[in-house]
């Protein structure tokens, strides 16, 4: 099974990353771009073919592992 | 599977003439194996083999008595007293980093890293000389970028300060920038590692990370000319992994001192190839793979692939076998791949297996000393013309914009991106002349520094070459430190072309002559030809990258000037 | 005075720390991440600078789950002292035994050179030998230092007096400018800045010297 | 209008960073992880209202700024 998890960082945190994309972008001449969030995809193959159970994994691989819960939220797609 | 037939074009792609391939025939008594002809077109290849630039190379100034071992090793070992060794080579990473910037750049670190690790030194400086093209040219900005970050990535990560190094822009870089990096190390003088291979039925091992497809091709295309189809050539880029380069070196010291090691060879371009050949050779012996117990990365590799990938942070080592079960637990300790994928045997062979049949059986010792070498025809550089008469200006106006012109500009914004005093031995950070860095333990320290300018060795390559080298004796005087020897980066056009060549002799004739002169042996090195694009080749740029010894850190000449000092000019 | 540094297996400020350390005259051992106790009778434990694991997924994230971190926490919970310098910074954020979080620069570079930093509390066995106030210069060399915490974490450091230092010219976009922190109790110490590549003459500077003095003078006596 | 791209290593590409994460998930216990690969996710915010002209422009993004297709791949959501 395949799982798909996005780790960004929490809305109100600043984000360098996301505001220097922006600015490049701006400046190659790309028009209409407001903001820019950057953050992590990590796509996981997992044993097993429960998708609840997959999930449940996921949700604690992140707490303990994939996110820093103090500025990151993340989501989980079990695929 | 199938490998395909030879046919011409297939020889072609694999930068073999027809008469190169001639000469295969000739050897072989037969047609080669497709895998063969990868094998025999990665050592024959400008990189691996040197056949354009050998006979010039033998010229220069090697020896002296502090050498301990000169060119021909992975580095060059000179004694600094002390029963202790400096370790230090210069390579270039040319052509990847034009094409991936960042993990050109890195890799091209890595590289360098190894070859001084791989001798049993521990890395304590490093140092860049990098050329790109016109500040204001569309590519450069990125390259810049991109080679600076790269270079910090790798370095800072590994724990290597940076201490050194040379930025300069040119439009004759535009479309060839250079990236040239050094590293020096230390090591007791009496246990220095060499690639030499000893002993009958000796387990050949693998170690570090695991091979993947990465740069099948690489080595042959670092030492093609740039044309316009380099972008079906942009997958023989590599990605670098400093964390596991950091592993294997602790691996490797620790392996090493614990007598397991008979000799190691770290593995570069075409890896596996390169250094199975090289440790066979130097010690007059065949060696024998099995591929299937290389650790791979990916599935379904073919014998061809696995000869010729370059998958970074990898070592090839000939151990001692009552030692197998301690060398294996400190690569365990590290969580590094340990096979042992071969043994070395009496017969001059280099037989490749791969699943139960026999893809390579090749006479080993032809493979690395009948590559060609070339006495390639090379004209005299004309004399430079007459300058034209020099503008009267204002000579505060002219200062202005000598500092304001990027090459003369201050560069922290290149070197504070990296980690220049990890180990805390950092005695002299980068911005003032060479870097200095304590022996540690002791109060002695090494001077280093990277130095020429290519424009007077395009107006008079002999006089350039002398120039570089003074520079590079004399940053090294400067901060109050003994020269001891030198590493040499030659980097040219394509050397097919007589003017080019004329100029790579020329080069090479000052600094044989700069080095004997100052006595500053030349213990290493590395040559980068066919740096051309479309046709229109680089300045001559042959980077000097030079060692000097302090006795003592309270001799080192430091300080900024401040209001009322006394400005003296010395020399000439 | 005992000391234990602990070695990742990328830590390459490890060696660094154990000779700043033995220099203030502490007893020294380098403890493997993969152990799972600390030697008997550390009295600090150093976390120290360098790219643990690569500095992958992110800094300190791996260390911070490393065997040898959860003795850690224990020790601190049993009101242990440790040091965190840079990664070791990042690690004792990622365990959450320090508030906050470290991201990125501002300026999105690794910054290498050395900073003037204000210190702004003696009151810790790591500060005791500054003068409140003082202005001294130790090195940076980090790729991610931007402290982040919000309004109230940053009120609550301020109120509790537990921020160490400050930066005079902020490089990496830190809130408040803050440079490092103590924790609850006053017995851990997190800092980007390299105190021990300005401990000795040769380095160019001093200034962090006192911090290794002061720490190894207050816990000989206790 | 918002667009959501994903730049991932190529297939065959070394990813130094995903191998990291797979062991640290199997030191910390858990099973059944296979190969993990990390990418970035780029979150934009984008002015105009034609899914069609926006995937465009941000395909010439990644081309141009977004993903280094040297060694990189990138997929694009309009959303
Ligand atoms: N790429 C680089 N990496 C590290 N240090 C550099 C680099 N480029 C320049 N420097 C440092 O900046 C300083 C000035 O360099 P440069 O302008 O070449 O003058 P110099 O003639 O003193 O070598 C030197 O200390 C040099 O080592």
């Amino acid at each position: 099974m395949k799982a798909r998890v996005h780790v960004m960082l929490k809305d109100g945190v600043l984000d360098p990353q996301g505001q220097a994309v922006a600015h490049a972008l701006g400046a190659l001449g790309f028009e209409g771009v407001g903001e820019v969030r950057q953050g992590k995809v990590i796509d996981l193959d997992l044993a097993g073919t429960d998708r609840a159970a997959a999930e449940a994994q996921v949700r604690e691989m992140c707490e303990k592992l994939l996110a820093n819960t103090v500025i990151e939220r993340y989501d989980i797609e079990i695929g | 599977m199938q490998e395909p037939a030879i046919t011409d074009e297939l020889i072609a792609a694999h930068g073999l003439k027809p008469e190169e391939y001639a000469e295969i025939l000739r050897i072989l008594n037969r047609a080669p194996s497709f895998t063969e002809l990868g094998i025999f077109s990665a050592m024959w290849n400008e990189h691996c083999s040197y056949k354009s630039s050998k006979k010039w190379l033998r010229t220069l100034h090697t020896e002296g008595p502090q050498v301990i071992c000169g060119p021909g090793e992975n580095a060059g070992v000179v004694d600094i007293g002390d029963g202790q060794a400096v370790v230090f080579k210069m390579e270039s990473h040319n052509h990847p980093s034009y094409i991936e910037p960042y993990q050109g750049a890195a890799t091209g670190v890595g590289g360098i890293l190894r070859d001084v690790f791989t001798m049993g030194a521990r890395p304590i400086a490093a140092m860049n000389a990098l050329s790109f093209g016109q500040v204001d040219h569309p590519r450069t900005r990125q390259l810049v970028h991109g080679v600076v970050e790269g270079i910090g990535g790798y370095g800072n990560c590994f724990g290597v300060p940076t201490v050194g190094g040379e930025v300069r822009f040119h439009p004759a870089y535009n479309g060839n920038c250079l990236v040239n990096a050094f590293a020096a190390g230390l090591a007791d003088a009496d246990s220095i590692f060499y690639s030499a291979a000893s002993g009958v039925g000796m387990p050949v091992v693998y170690l570090g990370a695991k091979t993947g497809r990465d740069g099948v091709g690489g080595a042959t295309m670092a030492s093609a000319e740039f044309d316009e189809g380099i972008e079906e050539k942009r997958p023989t880029v590599q990605v670098g992994d400093p964390f596991t380069e950091k592993r294997l070196m602790e691996a490797c010291l620790e392996l090493m001192a614990s007598g397991a090691v008979i000799s190691i060879q770290d593995m570069g371009a075409a890896g596996l190839t390169c250094s199975a050949v090289e440790m066979g050779d130097k010690g007059g012996l065949g060696i024998r793979l099995d591929l299937d117990a290389v650790p791979q990365r990916e599935t379904a590799m073919t014998a061809y692939e696995m000869m010729l990938s370059e998958s970074q942070e990898r070592m090839l080592m000939v151990l001692r076998p009552e030692k197998e079960a301690e060398a294996r637990a400190i690569f365990e300790k590290w969580d590094l791949d340990f096979a042992i994928v071969g043994e070395t045997i009496p017969e001059d062979r280099f037989l490749i297996l791969h699943k139960g049949d026999c893809k390579a059986d090749l006479p080993l010792s032809k493979l690395a000393s009948s590559a060609p070498e070339y006495d390639r025809p090379w004209v005299e550089t004309p004399p430079a013309p007459e300058m034209a008469e020099v503008p009267g200006i204002d000579p505060i106006d002219a200062l202005k914009a000598l500092i304001g012109s990027p090459n003369y500009a201050a560069k922290h914004w290149v070197y504070e991106q990296y980690d220049s005093q990890v180990m805390a031995d950092t005695i002299r950070r980068p911005g003032l002349g060479a870097g200095i860095v304590r022996v540690h333990g002791t109060d002695k320290a090494l001077a280093f520094t990277s130095d020429v300018t290519p424009r007077y060795v395009r107006a008079n390559p002999v006089e350039g070459g002398k120039q570089a080298v003074a520079e590079a004796f004399r940053n090294l005087c400067a901060v109050g430190a003994r020269p001891l020897a030198a590493t040499d980066n030659l980097n040219f056009g394509n050397p097919e072309k007589p003017e080019i060549m004329g100029q790579f002799v020329g080069a090479i004739q000052g600094i044989g002559e700069a080095c004997r002169a100052l006595d500053l042996p030349i213990v290493s090195g590395n040559v980068s030809l066919y740096n051309e694009t479309d046709g229109s080749p680089i300045l001559p740029t042959p980077t000097i990258g030079a060692v000097g010894l302090i006795d003592h850190v309270d001799q080192v000449i430091a300080g900024t000037p401040q209001e009322g000092h006394l400005a003296l000019l010395l020399g000439a | 005075m005992k000391a234990a540094v602990l070695v990742f297996p990328g830590s390459n400020c490890d060696r660094d720390l154990a000779v700043a350390f033995r220099n203030a005259g502490a007893e020294v051992s380098m403890v493997w991440h993969k152990d799972d106790a600390l030697p008997e009778g550390v009295d600090v434990v150093g976390i120290p600078g360098g790219f643990s694991f690569g500095d992958y997924l992110r800094c300190g994230a791996i260390a911070a789950r490393s065997p040898i971190t959860r003795a850690v926490i224990e020790h601190t919970h049993r009101g242990g002292y440790a040091l965190g310098i840079c990664n070791g910074f990042q690690v004792l954020t990622e365990t959450g035994i320090l508030p906050g979080a470290l991201m990125r620069n501002a300026g999105l570079k690794f910054v290498c050179k050395p900073v003037d930093l204000t210190v702004e509390t003696v009151d810790s066995a790591f500060t005791a030998g500054y003068a409140k106030g003082q202005g001294i210069t130790i090195p940076i060399a980090h790729h991610d230092g931007n402290y982040v915490a919000d309004a109230d974490l940053v009120a609550r450091l301020r109120d509790e007096d537990r921020i160490t230092f400050t930066y005079r010219d902020n490089p990496n976009g830190s809130v408040a400018d803050i440079a490092g922190i103590l924790s609850e109790n006053r017995r851990v110490l997190g800092l980007m800045p390299h105190p021990e590549r300005a401990a000795e003459p040769a380095h160019g500077g001093t200034d962090g010297a006192a911090l290794f003095r002061s720490l190894v003078g207050a816990l000989a006596l206790a």
